[in-house]
């Protein structure tokens, strides 16, 4: 292994780590390519810059969840709560515009405010009461499920303005070619650069290292608390944007968010993202969600009922970990 | 068993071949070991040492070659299978479960029943046999291995290994953590199975207990096997130059002329683990730090890093008034500190080098601009002190031990701290590797910086030192001139005072 | 054995096999109930009764004021929460109840179970119980019956150990009206997708039997059967790939109206025209209509009925006679009635037929201003 | 060598579970009281044990998983398959209740088979394992069911309703299966391999523990003791229901009562009896509620806050006993 080659700006790069190796994006590109030929085939005009436009703003919501869990996971935690999240954020929008167009733009920022607490509050407790976050997010998840209950006595009230739900559902219109460039993907663009350039980043770098091992660090000089605090107000954060464009596309529910945690956390395995943190990066997890949104159009495409699609998932997502897993070792 | 003549080697590996990865780590290995012999094994760090002895105990599988015991070839698919055929051994790293007993670590995977059931009794009367076999009364089979102190869990490890009633017998740095008068112990713990006619394979970079132990050494470079000599008829200096294939002049650098003024002092600082404690840091000085496992160094070196800051008493820097919360403060005011536990506390081992040596500037220092321009001086600096990687985005976990702990090096000179501590900066680290740091320690303080180094390791402390204190139950006991002698910091460790040169 | 067999079947097919689930007598009961005239007073459905056949309660009468129980199966949805509240204020019309003592099983039937033995033990005078599943509940309601008059609403259990069994007519009858509605205003081979929220729940199993049974007789082409978990997201996903496989979709069956404002929503989004859609009666879907003009029908599954137990449980504590089971009205909202139902001042998920409004603390309970 | 170290009684961490149970119980009782109510009267108690029994023998299989350093996501799809399994095989029939116990014994089995042979054969990690599988038999349960199914003979009831004094069968059946659980932890081999397993993965293998083998039989067991609680299910429901075990959140639940009883989440340290202590305590709370007709919403959120202070306190003892231990 040690190859007598003196490290220097002469070695650079001479060896990059394994392509196909945990934490490697070549797996889920190989998946995604043969589901999106899949998909074409089945579907040609899917291919259709206006289709295809409309398909990334269907899958904006998941993408940015799936960006935020990646900061979370990185670091060796998790977060459970975001699904929770969405629905209270969505539910709260409601309430609070209560129709009103004037009281949008005021909401949107309470909406991303109360985000970015329950990510701190998440990071919080998880560093300071060093409770492990699976728990912290559970409880919170519990927490919020039952405390916008309670405040809307059980089903949501008030409705969203045209304004509220033009950014998960409407775009630039009329562009020449593209046709209409939904707002989503244009805030999907925006957020994906900014969580490369963070991962890019000093941040991004202490975040990996706190993720693989917090000890080292620590005695670094890395705010090993702060750093995970952060990246729990990251999901968090994350998780209000992604409210904000579920609640545009489709309207109030209780039922907007359920489930996400799960959904996210597979695409951020998909991805090639390790539980346990230290290894994978942000743009695999971003595509283990476009993967799994692909899927479940072609899914759609080929047919295939609920009851079985869900079968079918979970085989297709045993199947791409094992085999990135296998790739892993070899 | 019963082949009267020459007898057959106890373990015998032929032409063993390994690679990982695609990147050969060991080819055409050699190696046997007879009963009651010592059969030592040399190299410098990543020359593949670990790896050949994980081969022997069946962690790993070779790629190529083969292995007998006692003459009869056997293929060993893991560590159960080498335990069943003879194989114990003594890892490197540790190898114990903190939150379980000692009993139930030495006893893991072969658990005696009775009735079905564990029988903790025989196991622990067992134990508490091993323990009195080795004298280590002291520690107790219910113990909780994680109270226990560093050398304590050596005697574990040991005691595990011995327990297997193993033919044959691994041992990889078993002394890399234990103090020189443990050693001592290890020796006549060695002696004493060899007198039973177990094969030992003895790993380590101490060509003393080389020396002491042995009778016949085996030099591993680069994954192959460059001589197997009988001990009688080696030197220490023709096993260096078989090692690092070179010369190594003089073991130590030249020390210090005048000190400079005290960077670093304390007054009546203490903890918890720390009686309170006057010192002084001075810049141009290494001053090395000596005393038993356990008697508060490293709870020293990691209270002036804030990692359990002091609790009591002063500490000044350059005259101010400090005391690091945590280590971020104390890197921002100037300190670095290189930990004992390299893979623990050191390393984000699935980062690469390069991220690794930039671990302490990005996280102390973090800065959105002029990334570029530090990166080029820590690849600089990873050339200067000579990393040998396959490149600097190589995972680190895959660099050898020397390698490693230069990359944390590389990591504290790019902050340019001017106060350093060392703690054990040489464990685990071969002949050349070590020379290259005690170059680099030396050549801080030559630059102004306040160097402390902790180590167990009384040439090094000696050779190293331009003043030395030594510690005992979280106090210090005493200090002494740079050339002292090994019986006086060793009186002063232990607290016997007859000997103690005036 | 596929479910939704391929878009170039025949008009008609495309529904899938019939389901086990799909009881024809049961069916057949229901088709016939919706043109039978209700008795009892027409401004109060949920007093009203079909076919009524009176059980006599003589027996059960004692002197009040009474302490009322009821176990309820859960309020994890807007329907039951819009029931409940119906249900809490009919009790405060009558102030002979001394007690209402409720426990909520969270949609878990063994907890119902557990429940139920605890309100027993609470010296409750009649108990109501909405089971969470018919099946699982039955032990425990034949238990209860032996100590106390026992109600049962909403979805059934299998014993006639109860003294009564209300709910309005079913889920048989609601599938069909909408698939009726559907193959009256779509043009013959149109395209139709049916979309459903889950796989596997009894009453909405039975809305799509019936709905199966009418497009299978029809010259409607049923392009697709998909689930949408009740989620608008996955809806809209769902009818965009549909609307591009098929250029296009001409109609919307659902078997619940969560999700119909977002299935009409993803035609609005595509600059399509509306099809004719299936949906429910809840304010959103219905101001939808009114707003868009939409060529809809909403069947209901009225929460009104919610009220019927509380005024069955004082009836027969008083030895009054009751419908034994109590069939209740099943209105459908067509245009020509939608007007008497938009209500902008409720929550967008509130059920229109509450019959509700004549309640103490409405609108502000139910969420309205 | 120097020695240290200070012996003392050790305070675990799954004694803090007992404690809480019991200050819960006072709290409790003296609220429900000023209510006007009993926590401990003949209906309340039984009810309480009865809801107690299910989980707890989830919770039981789930420790095993958590102390082996894995987790098991699928429980309840488990839970709903063999219940459904046990109630179709009976058929209302006494002569089949042990052709289904057996038949429930083989699927869950089985299902923990399949887990654990994904988990370390191909080396999934054992959050996404479980939860691909769990979708799996949820989709064939989705496709197959509509509602509950199968009915269970009278007979086989008993172990639903039947009562020794105020204590339900089912509740003694989990104290019985936790006394097993305590056993094999603590006193067989497996046991020791298993807290070794999670411990430290590596530092089992090297000692010679085939962990692959342990984690394969930990997830057969964790699988075993899910289709135990569907066997309880079916008797108590008398039919099996697809949707018992996803409705009755017994995944989530389930680890929350282990991580509640002082089982460490990241595997090697606890053990059964903080787990009942965590199951117990859940049920106490429940029970409360109740009795204090406590709006179901809030309630929820009470149980979030409960579940992370509890396990914020064990922490902190934790931390604050380093460092006395540090300070001695
Ligand atoms: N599991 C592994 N995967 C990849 N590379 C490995 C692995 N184990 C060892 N290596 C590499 O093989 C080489 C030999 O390592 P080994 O641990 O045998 O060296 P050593 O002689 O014991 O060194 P040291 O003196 O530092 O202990 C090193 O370059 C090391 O990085
Ligand atoms: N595994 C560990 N994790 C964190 N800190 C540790 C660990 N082991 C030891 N320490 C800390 O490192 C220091 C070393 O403890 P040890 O018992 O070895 O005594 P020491 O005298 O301080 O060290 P040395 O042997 O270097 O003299 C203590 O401050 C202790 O708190
Ligand atoms: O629980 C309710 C009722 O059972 C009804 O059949 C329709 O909506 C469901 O949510
Ligand atoms: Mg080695
Ligand atoms: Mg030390």
């Amino acid at each position: 292994m040690t190859v007598e080659a003196p490290t220097g700006p002469a070695a650079l790069g001479q060896s990059r780590r394994g392509r196909w190796g945990a934490g490697s994006i070549a797996p889920v590109v190989v998946i995604l390519v043969l589901l999106l030929v899949a998909v074409g085939i089945r579907q040609p005009d899917f291919y259709d810059p206006p289709a295809l436009l409309a398909f990334l703003k269907r899958a904006a919501p998941l993408i940015i969840l799936a960006a935020g869990q990646y900061f979370v996971i990185v670091a060796g935690d998790f977060d459970l709560s975001v699904g929770s999240l969405v629905t209270a954020e969505v539910v709260i929008a409601a309430r609070l515009i209560d129709g009103d167009p004037g009281a949008t733009w005021p909401v949107v920022a309470l909406v991303l405010g109360f985000g970015l607490l329950v990510g701190l509050v998440n990071g919080l407790v998880t560093t300071l009461l060093l409770v492990p976050s699976f728990i912290t997010t559970l409880g919170m998840y519990l927490i919020l499920v039952g405390a916008v209950y309670t405040w809307t006595g059980g089903s949501p009230r008030g409705a969203l303005s045209e304004e509220f739900r033009m950014l998960g559902r409407r775009g630039i219109e009329g562009v020449p070619w593209l046709g209409e460039i939904p707002y989503a993907v244009l805030i999907l663009l925006v957020l994906a650069g900014l969580a490369i350039l963070a991962m890019r980043s000093d941040f991004g770098k202490v975040l990996l290292a706190v993720g693989d091992n917090p000890r080292a660090a620590r005695l670094a000089g890395g705010r090993v608390a702060g750093v995970r605090t952060i990246a729990f107000v990251v999901s968090g954060g994350c998780a209000a944007v992604a409210a904000i464009l579920l609640g545009g596309f489709g309207g109030v529910s209780f039922q907007v968010g359920a489930g996400l945690e799960f959904t996210a956390i597979t695409a951020v395995v998909l991805g090639g993202v390790v539980l346990g943190g230290g290894r994978g990066s942000v743009v695999g997890a971003m595509l283990g969600a476009l993967t799994l949104q692909t899927l479940l159009t072609l899914l759609n495409l080929l047919g295939v009922a609920g009851a079985l699609a869900s079968a079918v998932q979970g085989l297709i997502i045993l199947a791409a970990v094992a085999i990135g897993g296998l790739r892993a070792r070899t | 068993m019963d082949s009267p003549e020459p007898p057959d080697a106890l373990l015998a590996m032929h032409d063993v071949g390994k690679s990982f990865y695609g990147v050969s780590v060991l080819s055409n290995v050699d190696i046997d070991v007879y009963p009651g012999e010592v059969h030592a094994v040399v190299g410098e760090n990543g020359a593949g040492k670990s790896t050949l002895m994980k081969i022997a105990s069946g962690v790993h599988q070779p790629d190529s070659g083969s292995l007998r015991i006692a003459g009869e070839p056997v293929v060993l698919h893991n560590p159960r299978e080498a335990q069943a055929a003879g194989v114990g051994i003594i890892h490197q790293e540790f190898n114990l479960l903190p939150e379980r007993t000692v009993a139930e670590n030495v006893f893991l995977g072969r658990e005696p029943t009775r009735r079905g059931l564990v029988d903790r009794r025989a196991m622990r009367a067992r134990t508490a046999e091993l323990l009195a076999s080795v004298g280590a009364e002291t520690v107790r089979p219910t113990d909780r291995v994680g109270q226990l102190g560093v050398a304590q869990q050596q005697v574990v490890e040991i005691v595990k290994a011995l327990s297997l009633d193993a033919r044959i017998l691994i041992m990889d740095e078993p002394t890399a953590a234990l103090a020189d008068h443990e050693v001592e112990l290890l020796y006549a713990l060695v002696r004493r199975l060899q007198a039973r006619g177990i094969g030992i394979l003895y790993v380590s970079h101490r060509l003393a207990e080389v020396f002491d132990l042995s009778s016949r050494i085996t030099v591993l470079k680069d994954g192959r096997r460059v001589v197997t000599v009988d001990t009688a008829d080696a030197t220490p200096e023709a096993l260096v130059r078989h090692m690092v294939g070179r010369e190594l002049a003089s073991y130590y650098p030249p020390k210090a002329g005048a000190p400079g003024a005290a960077l670093v002092t304390l007054a009546g600082a203490g903890n918890g683990r720390l009686r309170p404690i006057d010192l002084e840091l001075r810049s141009g000085e290494v001053l090395g730090v000596g005393g038993l496992q356990g008697s508060g160094r490293s709870a020293l070196a990691r209270a002036l890093f804030g990692v359990e800051s002091f609790t009591a008493g002063q500490m000044t820097l350059d005259g101010k008034p400090v005391r690091p919360r945590s280590p971020r403060q104390a890197v921002r005011a100037g300190i670095a500190y290189v930990t004992e536990d390299r893979k623990g506390e050191g390393l984000a081992l699935s980062q690469s080098v390069l991220d690794n040596a930039l671990l302490a500037s990005r996280a102390a220092t973090p800065r959105w601009f002029g990334g570029g321009a530090r990166t080029t001086s820590v690849r600089a600096l990873l050339a200067a002190v000579e990393v040998h990687a396959a490149g600097v985005d190589q995972e680190v976990r895959y660099l050898s031990g020397g390698n490693q702990q230069k990359v944390v090096l590389a990591r504290w000179l790019a902050m340019a701290p001017r106060v350093l501590l060392f703690d054990e900066p040489t464990r685990g680290i071969d002949v050349g590797a070590k020379a290259a740091i005690h170059e680099l320690i030396r050549d801080l303080a030559d630059k102004g910086a306040a160097v402390l180094m902790i180590s167990s390791e009384l040439p090094e402390l000696l050779g190293m030192s331009d003043r030395i204190v030594v510690m005992r139950d979280g106090a210090l006991a005493g200090e002494l001139p740079g050339d002292a002698s090994e019986e006086a910091v060793l009186s002063l460790a232990t607290g016997t005072p007859h000997e103690v040169p005036a | 054995t596929n479910p939704s067999a391929s878009a170039s079947a025949d008009a008609g097919a495309g529904t899938g096999e019939t389901s086990e689930f799909f009881v024809q007598a049961d069916y057949d009961n229901e088709i016939a109930l919706r043109t039978t005239s209700a008795t009892g007073p027409s401004d109060k459905p949920w007093e009203q009764a079909l076919n009524p056949q009176n059980a006599d309660t003589a027996k059960y009468k004692k002197a009040g004021p009474y302490n009322l129980c009821f176990s309820n199966a859960g309020v994890g949805n807007p329907w039951r929460q819009v029931g409940f509240k119906n249900m809490q204020a009919e009790v405060k019309l009558h102030p002979e109840i001394k007690s209402f003592q409720v426990a909520d099983a969270e949609s878990k039937d063994d907890k119902q179970i557990s429940d139920i033995t605890d309100l027993l033990g609470k010296g409750c005078d009649a108990l109501i119980v909405s089971p969470n599943t018919t099946a699982t509940l039955t032990p425990a309601v034949e238990q209860a019956c032996a100590k106390v008059p026992v109600i049962v609403f909403d979805r059934g259990v299998n014993t006639k150990c109860p003294v009564t069994f209300i709910n309005p007519i079913g889920g048989y009858a609601f599938g069909a009206a909408g698939a009726e509605f559907l193959i009256e205003k779509v043009k013959p081979g149109g395209n139709v997708l049916a979309l459903r929220i889950l796989p596997g729940v009894d009453v909405l199993e039975a809305r799509w039997g019936a709905a199966k049974v009418a497009f299978d007789k029809s010259q409607l082409k049923v392009v697709g059967v998909e689930f949408t978990d009740g989620d608008a997201a996955k809806t809209k996903t769902i009818v965009n790939n549909y609307i591009q496989r098929f250029g296009n979709i001409d109609g919307i069956w659902m078997d619940a109206g969560a999700t119909s404002v977002a299935a009409a929503e993803a035609f609005e989004d595509l600059g399509k025209p509306f099809p004719a859609i299936v949906g429910e009666d809840q304010q959103d879907f219905l101001r939808m209509w009114q707003d868009k003009k939409l060529t809809a029908v909403a069947p209901t599954y009225p929460t009104y009925q919610w009220r019927t137990p509380v005024i069955a449980a004082l009836k027969i504590l008083k030895g009054e006679q009751v419908p034994s089971p109590w069939k209740l009205p099943q209105p459908t909202i067509t245009d020509a009635n939608l007007s008497q139902y938009v209500d902008p001042s409720m929550p967008p998920l509130h059920y229109a037929m509450c019959g509700c409004s004549d309640l103490p603390g409405y609108p502000g309970d139910w969420g309205g201003k | 060598m120097t020695t240290l170290t200070a012996r003392r009684p050790r305070i675990d961490s799954t004694n803090g579970v007992w404690l809480a149970l019991g200050m819960t119980l006072i709290i409790g009782g003296i609220l429900v009281a000023t209510d006007g109510g009993s926590l401990f009267g003949q209906n309340s108690t039984v009810s309480l044990l009865q809801r107690a029994a299910g989980l707890g023998i989830v919770a039981v299989g789930q420790t095993f998983a958590i102390l082996a350093g894995s987790l098991d996501l699928s429980v309840a799809y488990v839970i709903s398959l063999t219940s459904l399994i046990a109630a179709e095989t009976m058929a209302g029939s006494d002569g089949r209740v042990l052709p289904a116990i057996l038949a429930v014994v083989a699927v869950s089995g089985a299902i923990g088979l399949v887990n654990g042979l994904l988990i370390t054969k191909l080396r999934i990690n054992a959050f996404i394992a479980t939860l691909g599988v769990g979708l799996l038999i949820k989709g064939y349960l989705e496709q197959g069911y509509a509602g509950p199914a199968g009915s269970v003979p009278v007979s086989f009831q008993h172990l639903g309703y039947d009562r020794v004094g105020p204590v339900p069968v089912a509740f003694l059946l989990f104290i019985g299966v936790a006394a097993v659980a305590w056993v094999v932890i603590n006193r067989s081999r497996f046991g020791h391999h298993l807290i070794a397993t999670g411990g430290d993965l590596d530092v089992a293998r090297l000692s010679g523990v085939r962990t692959d083998w342990v984690l394969i039989r930990t997830h057969v067991i964790c699988s075993l003791c899910a289709g135990i609680a569907g066997l309880y299910l079916a008797s108590r429901l008398g039919a099996g229901a697809p949707r018992v075990g996803a409705e009755g959140g017994y995944d989530l639940e389930s680890i929350a009562a282990v991580v509640l009883g002082g089982t460490v989440l990241a595997g090697g340290k606890g053990g059964v009896a903080g787990t009942v202590g965590g199951v117990l305590l859940l049920a106490v709370i429940d029970g409360i509620f109740n009795q204090l007709a406590v709006d179901p919403f809030f309630k929820q959120v009470v149980r979030g806050v409960v579940i992370v202070a509890a396990v914020a306190i064990y922490a902190m003892r934790l931390r604050r006993k380093v460092v006395r231990k540090a300070a001695a």
